[in-house]
């Protein structure tokens, strides 16, 4: 339905490049990128709010770069909501019905259905301020269902929130979804989001689309070294590899599935097991390492290693660091499974 | 604390400086309500105030019919030579008044002598930049997401503009169109070399106090002055 | 995007509005040369251009003097009253400046009439709020813990006035007392009533343009931009 | 050397109480506290920039309530470290002996020390705002030394560095005090700096002075349920003991140490395991236990399990949750070690 084809575009510090994706009726597609990657850029480039420098928009087919916001019904919501404080809630969500110049009474009617689906109905009368950000986000949420737009734009939906309301609300929006049937273009830094809402995602760094497609495989199989460590895969390890071992700088590690010849693996600070003595475990991969030095990360500590020639980082708890008396110089044994180890 | 103490001796000079010629005009003139009295019903003085009232409040019209404008692409748009643009709007302040007069006659000459339509040319050139200041701080304070998401929702500019940026806008744009106004009613510069006809009460107690003296020009001031704070007072 | 396009036209109105008129009086001047160069021997102009940079520069500094103090109290202390004090400083940019003239002719009586201390009275009157506020965003801006840890270094207030506060907030007072400075050899309607004589440049283009009309006013006029606008560069 | 005697000040939204402890010479003493529990303003009531509403505060035995800060002999580093903009660092570092009237020579060899000793003799010709965060502690460090004060008033030191430097600046900061030794008084939020520098710890909370202390007693042994809960014991339990056997509400917990009576004890909650099956290890305290909800904290999750009638909360990395398919609703084992139970 939404076509995106090589946009490029330069606005203050982001720069988008060649960006082509496409959004298919009745999905959630969600755009993943660190802060700083361009995503509002992205959006705003395709809700007409900033002009691309080239590349076009089809959307149904139609191309719309060159029309004005008003002009492309497709329905924005900005990372602040941006309700309109001098309006009521019920105005605000009838805004774009009172400009398409639509009958009150009917203006009335999908008012309270919209409210009712969201739960907003005691709200109407008061105003933005008065709200919580929950009910901002539902607010916003319904004043761009009303004008029943092609595709909702959403730019971090849910990073105003507080951890509790955002679990229950990225939940409801499913539901929402489910009810009122529309199409959405959400970008986001969270994984969380990502995992829970999307049907498929684009990895976004550094203005680029790195990587497109269903939520799994692209958690699963990072095509790039740059997408692995953007999805957490902090230990990235380069070696020889023959059936299912991997020879790394003096290091043998069990790989998930036969490869061969000179490969990348990742793995997540977070699988790497520390202990005074080698685990007895289903853990294939053990090995003796020196700690290098440690980070304090608010609840967790990053402890850098050296395990033969390799780097590693893992990640342990506070009081693990005080247990194990971890600090720079000391040996332990780290391990990790071999499902933790990541082939692109 | 010896330094704060020397420093608030210090100030308080200038505290009284500006408020104790405020509170003497009112107190003399209390001790003489025949001459305030005799004084509100000379027909000059009541013409005078008129003139200067309905002037005063035109230019500040014509400001902000022009200065809102002004005001609104100045905060939305970045153009080549906007910084001359902003500098020139910050000019009027620091041009003598009279040279203003001067300087609109030399352009205008005699289609502004003498005339309302001059005493208004002088009150805009010196009072204009107050409502374009206002005006484009009041839509830099309204975020343009507002804007964006208007027209998403199907407004164009026009509707946004008038839905969501002007009412919200709204209040800083009327105080600077009160300080223009404030600002207008009290030139005098500018409007004895443009317009000493027709008579503003700002010339009037000029005039009075040329021909007749001080005691028959206080109380037109007495009453400019509670005119100008009721003003103020408004504003705060 | 029309709505803009038709906002810009509307705002180009007003910034012609300042702009030409003072492009038309050095335009029109370029075509008079021998009277400027007459105008520039004129002992009476001289004299008084020399009164009018001589008192606008005395009124910076007594503004300097006393608004400083007052701009760092405003700035580091929170008293009862201080909002007060806080809009009685803005009320001299509200009150019409003739009337002024008369406020403090009312207070201070003959020992301003006529000299050089009416034309500083009246200047300072008006002027001196730019060199207070100045001064108060200034010391505002400057961190109080800079000063605080300075003090635990064994300075005393003053000595941390001297050498954190006042040198950081140097730029801000300066602006603010050229902004006085403008504003105080800008001033005609309250000197008028205050101090016709000696004669400043502001009065005198008003007198010369009375007797001899505009072709001899305009000169003292364009003086009078250059400076202003002279100022006004070097505040940006 | 330093006395502070009930202490109280109402100051915007801070309220201190009877704050009341004392820094003996030599000592580095840390205030731990989170933020808004009026920290900075107890060390700027002990500077003299603020007068307390009551309370005394000693020095040597001489009361200097009344003083200002300049005869006090305290020198203060607030936590953007103030450091003179105007002023080049060697005039910084210099000035509390300018004023002093120092004569020029000995000014400029003690600046040469100082600077020596902080490894910034090749900045002394920079403005500070060239410095990095770590440089320009190390410039208002050697300021405050300059004057060679009876005692070092320390806020937030290492909170605006970078996670690197500060864990680098920290060891420096054992060496300095080594080699230039100093009184120190430190108020933090950080268990780190807590850990790594002080001699002696107060906790503050609420604007109270709670627990002071070793270090280590201290983090072993809080006072209070308030304390424990600043430490990081989310999990705090209620119940009967009989040797060394805790019952709560349906749960039978093997303490560390013999008890008796009612008692509570509070676990960190990284130090509760999750699992699938139970676990055969040295852990004694192991129980079923029903998922209640998930939140995600940056790297970790929270989960929240009901064990018996026992409210319990775990930390587990985003990769267990995904591998232990934990979402509400869902049994799972919990497991702790004794020795991870703290009665208080």
């Amino acid at each position: 339905m939404l076509e995106v084809r090589e946009i490029s575009k330069d606005y203050r510090e982001f720069h988008l490049r060649d960006i082509t994706f496409s959004v298919k009726r009745g999905e959630h597609f969600i755009i993943l990128g660190p802060s700083g990657a361009g995503k509002t850029v992205l959006l705003e480039v395709i809700a007409g709010i900033i002009a691309p420098d080239s590349g076009k928009i089809f959307l149904n087919g139609e191309d719309i770069t060159g029309l004005p916001p008003e002009k492309r019904g497709l329905a924005y919501i900005p990372q602040n909501y941006a309700l309109f404080p001098n309006m009521s809630v019920f105005d605000n969500i009838a805004f774009g019905l009172k400009v398409r110049k639509v009958p009150k009474a009917e203006i009335e009617w999908k008012v309270k259905e919209l409210s009712e689906v969201l739960g907003i109905s005691h709200l109407l009368g008061r105003k933005p301020k008065t709200l919580s950000g929950g009910e901002q986000q539902r607010v916003a949420i319904a004043r761009a269902l009303a004008v029943e737009p092609e595709l909702l734009l959403l730019d971090e939906p849910f990073a105003n929130l507080d951890v509790q309301t955002r679990g229950r609300l990225i939940n409801e929006m499913k539901r929402w979804k489910k009810e009122l049937g529309f199409t959405a273009l959400h970008v986001t830094h969270s994984f969380e989001e990502a995992v829970g809402l999307g049907d498929r995602v684009g990895v976004m760094l550094n203005g680029r689309l790195v990587q497109v497609g269903a939520v799994r495989e692209v958690f699963s199989r990072p095509v790039s070294e740059e997408v692995a460590r953007f999805l957490g895969f902090e230990n990235i390890i380069e070696g020889l590899a023959e059936g299912r071992i991997l020879r790394a700088n003096g290091l043998m590690i069990e790989l998930p599935a036969e490869a061969s010849g000179k490969i990348r693996v990742g793995i997540r600070p977070e699988d790497i097991v520390l202990s005074d003595e080698p685990l007895r475990s289903s853990m294939r991969n053990t090995f003796r390492a020196e700690v290098v030095g440690l980070e304090e990360l608010g609840l967790l500590v990053r402890v850098r290693l050296k395990a033969g020639g390799v780097e590693l980082s893992a990640f342990v708890t506070r009081s693990s660091v005080l247990e194990l008396g971890l600090d720079a110089g000391k040996n332990v044994w780290v391990g990790f499974k071999a499902s933790a180890v990541h082939v692109f | 604390d010896y330094t704060l103490y020397l420093f608030a001796a210090l100030g308080s000079f200038l505290i009284a400086y500006i408020a104790v010629p405020i509170a003497v005009v009112f107190i003399k003139q209390a001790s003489d309500v025949g001459m305030l009295v005799k004084t509100l019903h000379d027909p000059y003085v009541v013409e005078a105030v008129r003139n200067s009232l309905l002037t005063a409040t035109a230019t500040a019209l014509i400001a902000l019919l022009f200065g809102v404008p002004l005001g609104y692409v100045l905060a939305r748009r970045d153009f080549p030579g906007k910084s001359v643009v902003q500098a020139l709007v910050d000019v009027p302040i620091v041009i003598p008044h009279s040279v203003v007069g001067i300087m609109l006659l030399v352009t205008f000459s005699s289609s502004i002598l003498d005339s309302y339509r001059g005493i208004i040319a002088a009150m805009l050139f010196v009072s204009a930049p107050f409502t374009i200041n206002a005006a484009r701080d009041g839509f830099l304070a309204v975020d343009e997401k507002l804007e964006a998401v208007a027209r998403t929702l199907g407004a164009s500019r026009w509707r946004a503009f008038l839905s969501i940026s002007l009412p919200m806008a709204f209040s800083s744009i009327a105080s600077g169109a009160i300080m223009t106004w404030a600002r207008a009613i009290s030139e005098v510069g500018a409007i004895l070399i443009v317009a000493y006809y027709p008579k503003t009460a700002q010339v009037l107690i000029l005039e009075y106090f040329n021909n007749y003296g001080l005691r028959a020009s206080r109380p037109i001031a007495v009453v400019m002055v509670s005119l100008s704070l009721g003003i103020f007072v408004i504003l705060r």
